[in-house]
């Protein structure tokens, strides 16, 4: 193994030499791992036009689509969950307030088989989905092939394959031998279906203890491109076993998005006005950070001995 | 509605759950008649057992001491398309006289006057899971004769029955709602007046449909909530009460 | 949760009461935990007219089909990895002794494609392959569709749902939920493939160690009939953390499997002339059950707080 | 051949490996020339770094110490017709003049004269992985004009050329033999001689095909194995000479 990896590097060239304008993005992690992070150098490095996917567009899209990255957006749960709207991604779709947004939209189940036939390199993948529904009739994609054996009409949804997927996750080596636990969302899915992988993790840990458990291991080295280090990279979203979830924001998110003035304000305090994640975390404050740290809850070691 | 919404799982039931009332409900069967009820949650958490009431479906709190993790291809592939899944519960912005539900945008889809989440898994949870339990408050606006967009199938509607769909799932069975339950008529699928709360009459209900609601030959009075039930709802599930009102139970 | 789970039982019980004649079996596990245990115990109840269906039949399915329980095989690699031929099977499809056997025929990636299949209830799946072989021309369940977004023609298999599916595993809870490490094979699909699920263990645990790691959990109790305790039931394959692969016995059994005299002596020996697993384990002797234990190479945890 | 078949890699390459010579060659790459070498074994073990010789292809020791372990369905879906592996191996008990690969059955399909195991992975390794290595002794019987079953399709044949087949790997780009190797051809893809051991005359070796054996207009003469390859292999690596044999280095 090399001594030292290339693929190392801090957040900012990353995005910097990852993520293009016009890009298609994917960052995934469903409820868990989203990296907000990741989007919050690409609002600072002021990515233009990019086409963003997502299963659940979440705060974190709605806070790139606010800062006028987005051009398009491929989803299939655009809410704030458990709180309300995304209102300046409503805003864009419902008042055409600039920028204006292309939608294309889905179920969860089609965006899944999106990312499984992009991973796959297959050119599309078949479901028994969307009979009896408008979904097809908004969405010339959701097209359908005859099974060649009971001749059933089966769904299908064309592969995606991004230019970049961003994961973030709990731990890697500086090769990006990824490993997750909790929930695993369509991650694996999504990594392996782009033209470029970035991880973001909480830690980067040894080789060695990837090795130790190699089960955990959801995203292999080799079809990573950058490694990010970046603690509490996840935060509003969490990380299990790091950080909870930061709920009370989720519902402050309400408020801020709903006014486009202190959404304004609201970038310019945690993401334009800060360097970092070190400085976002900052901001934050040491009160949050210290509610929101995970009490532990170790699991028993398992034996790969032979 | 929470109890009521309780009351149609059965024990050893399969459950696909989503937050909220739907939760709560599952976890009050849990507690009272069905304590083998295996609660799948849409974001992989398998037989979970929350320790605190989940905020989110993808809560932390779903997956410590849970018996699986499963990945978002693995549910709606092997769990929900694969037929694993007896209850879904599915809500919506609007259900129409067959069950379908909208819950992708009121008014045109190019220009919507209000552009709600979309399907998430709705769906394919309309789809594929044996029977779907539909709850939501009864009136005129949530209960229109149309849908302005079907986002998940019900029994009947513009594209054709269930049967000549194919749909694997039986679709809506019942819709619990503040008043009382409609279930869809053997007939044409049409959702049908078929009980009532104690204290609700069924010309009062008639009214809170979007379309001339029909009453079934007989009509159940249901028994109400009893005080083990609210007891649990109110003082264990949801102490802070975050999803039921006073009336709500 | 109940307090006594009826799914617990003796692999006598399991077999009697899950695996039929004239089934489609699939006895699943790629190198590693492949379950000898239940073949035996098939063999002893003299099940015949199997359908036997798994991607490398490896000795266990050359043991059942010389005791005469199987009909036709499906698989896509016939051998004794590293040592040489199944001669059982051989002989039944070279010189047609008796019993006859129908094969039929895929490649790994195929049969695979076809237990995913089934576990997700498609009718077909699609995979770029077979191009420019013959395979297809030999057996005409691989056929194609045209990609309703490229126009490109992929090749298909139908959906594989066995009867039943017997999957050996370390570990798991009287419920059936069944956790897995080290090689994963194609257990999962297999499994949830199947109508009725037969789970080995190792070991039987407490609910408490399987909700201790839900990630190493791949096959849940809902879809799982049967819970047989065995311990060694997948000798002379391995239990990652368990007992080692015996490699001399795959040797020996190119000399046992040539000789119908030698492979007769044999299932009488092992097979009919023992009452179970612990009879088997008995008269293989002490002295290969001490080699074959696994050191202890043991993982750390991870945390699962919040 | 072990040697040949170790230098036929890069460093940094993603191996698609068997058991036998292919895991020798791997394993002798990484002790010398490539040591970032990342060795995937179709049971699903990723980066294995094995410490003993493994005698099968799931062998536990692949998988203790290994960076990750992947499904057969990931490994065929996600690392193979995913496009990931740059080089599969490849053997086989017939090769033909274009690389067409059988080890399905010697004679006709229906009534074999030997039944050999069949495909396994080879025909998805053939299709997909960027380039493929044969490795095989050279003999008439071994190398006929033409396989009695294709298993893994080479550069042509009678369903077409790679190109017109649309084939995403780039197929058999080396089959090294015992005496030298062999490469496809620009113009029609059939093998021919491009390469010889030392001591090995060109004559010879074209006695050993099954088929009139093209030599390349310029034909290399191969450096032979250093003493510390030798050592590797025959003191380190298969100290009991399980797979190569005193000629076979």
């Amino acid at each position: 193994m090399p001594p030292t990896s290339p693929k190392l590097m801090p957040m900012r060239d990353a995005i910097a030499r990852f993520v293009h304008d016009g890009d298609t993005v994917v960052i995934e992690g469903f409820t868990h791992l989203i990296c907000f992070a990741a989007a919050h150098e690409i609002i600072r490095q002021r990515r233009r036009d990019l086409t963003l996917c997502r299963l659940t567009p979440d705060l974190v899209y709605d806070q790139l689509i606010a800062a006028g990255c987005a051009r398009k957006l491929v989803f299939s749960w655009a809410g704030n969950p458990g709180v309300g709207s995304l209102h300046a991604l409503r805003r864009a779709v419902e008042k055409h307030q600039p920028p204006s947004l292309e939608l294309e939209e889905y179920s969860h189940f089609g965006l899944v088989a999106r990312l499984s036939a992009g991973a796959a390199k297959l050119p599309f993948w078949p479901l028994r989905d969307y009979q009896g529904t408008d979904l097809p009739a908004v969405n010339p994609l959701i097209r359908g092939v005859t099974c060649p054996y009971t001749g059933d009409a089966i769904a299908t949804v064309p592969a995606l394959n991004p230019d970049v997927t961003i994961v973030h996750a709990q731990r890697a080596d500086r090769d990006g031998n990824t490993q997750i636990w909790g929930l695993y969302g369509v991650q694996k899915e999504a990594a392996f279906a782009a033209k470029r992988v970035i991880v973001v993790v909480e830690e980067i840990v040894q080789e060695q203890v990837v090795r130790a458990d190699p089960n955990r291991t959801l995203i292999p080295g080799i079809i990573v491109d950058a490694v990010v280090c970046e603690p509490w990279g996840a935060h509003p979203s969490y990380a299990q076993g790091y950080y909870d979830r930061d709920n009370d924001f989720y519902v402050e998110w309400e408020d801020i998005s709903r006014d486009e003035a202190a959404l304004k304000r609201w970038l310019d305090a945690f993401v334009y006005g800060v360097a970092d994640r070190a400085g976002y975390m900052h901001e934050l404050g040491p009160e949050r950070q210290q509610r929101l740290t995970a009490k532990p809850q170790i699991s028993a070691g398992v034996n790969y001995g032979f | 509605m929470a109890v009521r919404a309780a009351r149609e799982l059965h024990d050893g039931d399969v459950v696909f759950v989503g937050i909220g009332l739907p939760n709560l409900a599952c976890n009050l069967a849990r507690a009272t008649h069905a304590p083998g009820l295996v609660l799948i949650y849409e974001s992989g958490a398998v037989g979970a057992v929350p320790d605190r009431l989940p905020v989110s479906i993808g809560d932390p709190a779903l997956v410590t001491g849970s018996l699986a993790v499963a990945s978002m291809a693995d549910v709606f592939q092997f769990y929900l398309q694969g037929g694993r899944i007896q209850v879904g519960f599915l809500g919506g912005a609007q259900i129409d006289r067959y069950g379908n539900i909208n819950s992708t945008v009121i008014g045109s889809y190019d220009r919507p006057k209000v552009r709600l989440p979309g399907s998430g898994g709705a769906c394919e949870i309309a789809i594929h899971a044996e029977r779907v339990i539909v709850v939501a408050p009864l009136s005129p606006r949530s209960f229109p004769a149309t849908v302005d967009f079907i986002t998940s199938p019900g029994q009947n509607g513009k594209y054709g029955s269930r049967q000549a769909l194919r749909l694997p799932g039986r679709g809506p069975v019942r819709v619990v709602t503040d008043v009382g339950i409609l279930e869809p008529s053997q007939a044409d699928g049409e959702l049908e007046l078929v009980a009532l709360y104690p204290g609700v009459d069924a010309e009062s209900v008639m009214k809170k449909a979007g379309w001339p609601l029909r009453v079934a030959p007989t009509v159940t009075v249901l028994p109400p909530p009893t005080q083990a039930e609210l007891h649990l709802l109110r003082d264990v599930l949801d102490p802070n009460h975050l999803y039921i009102g006073k009336r709500d139970a």
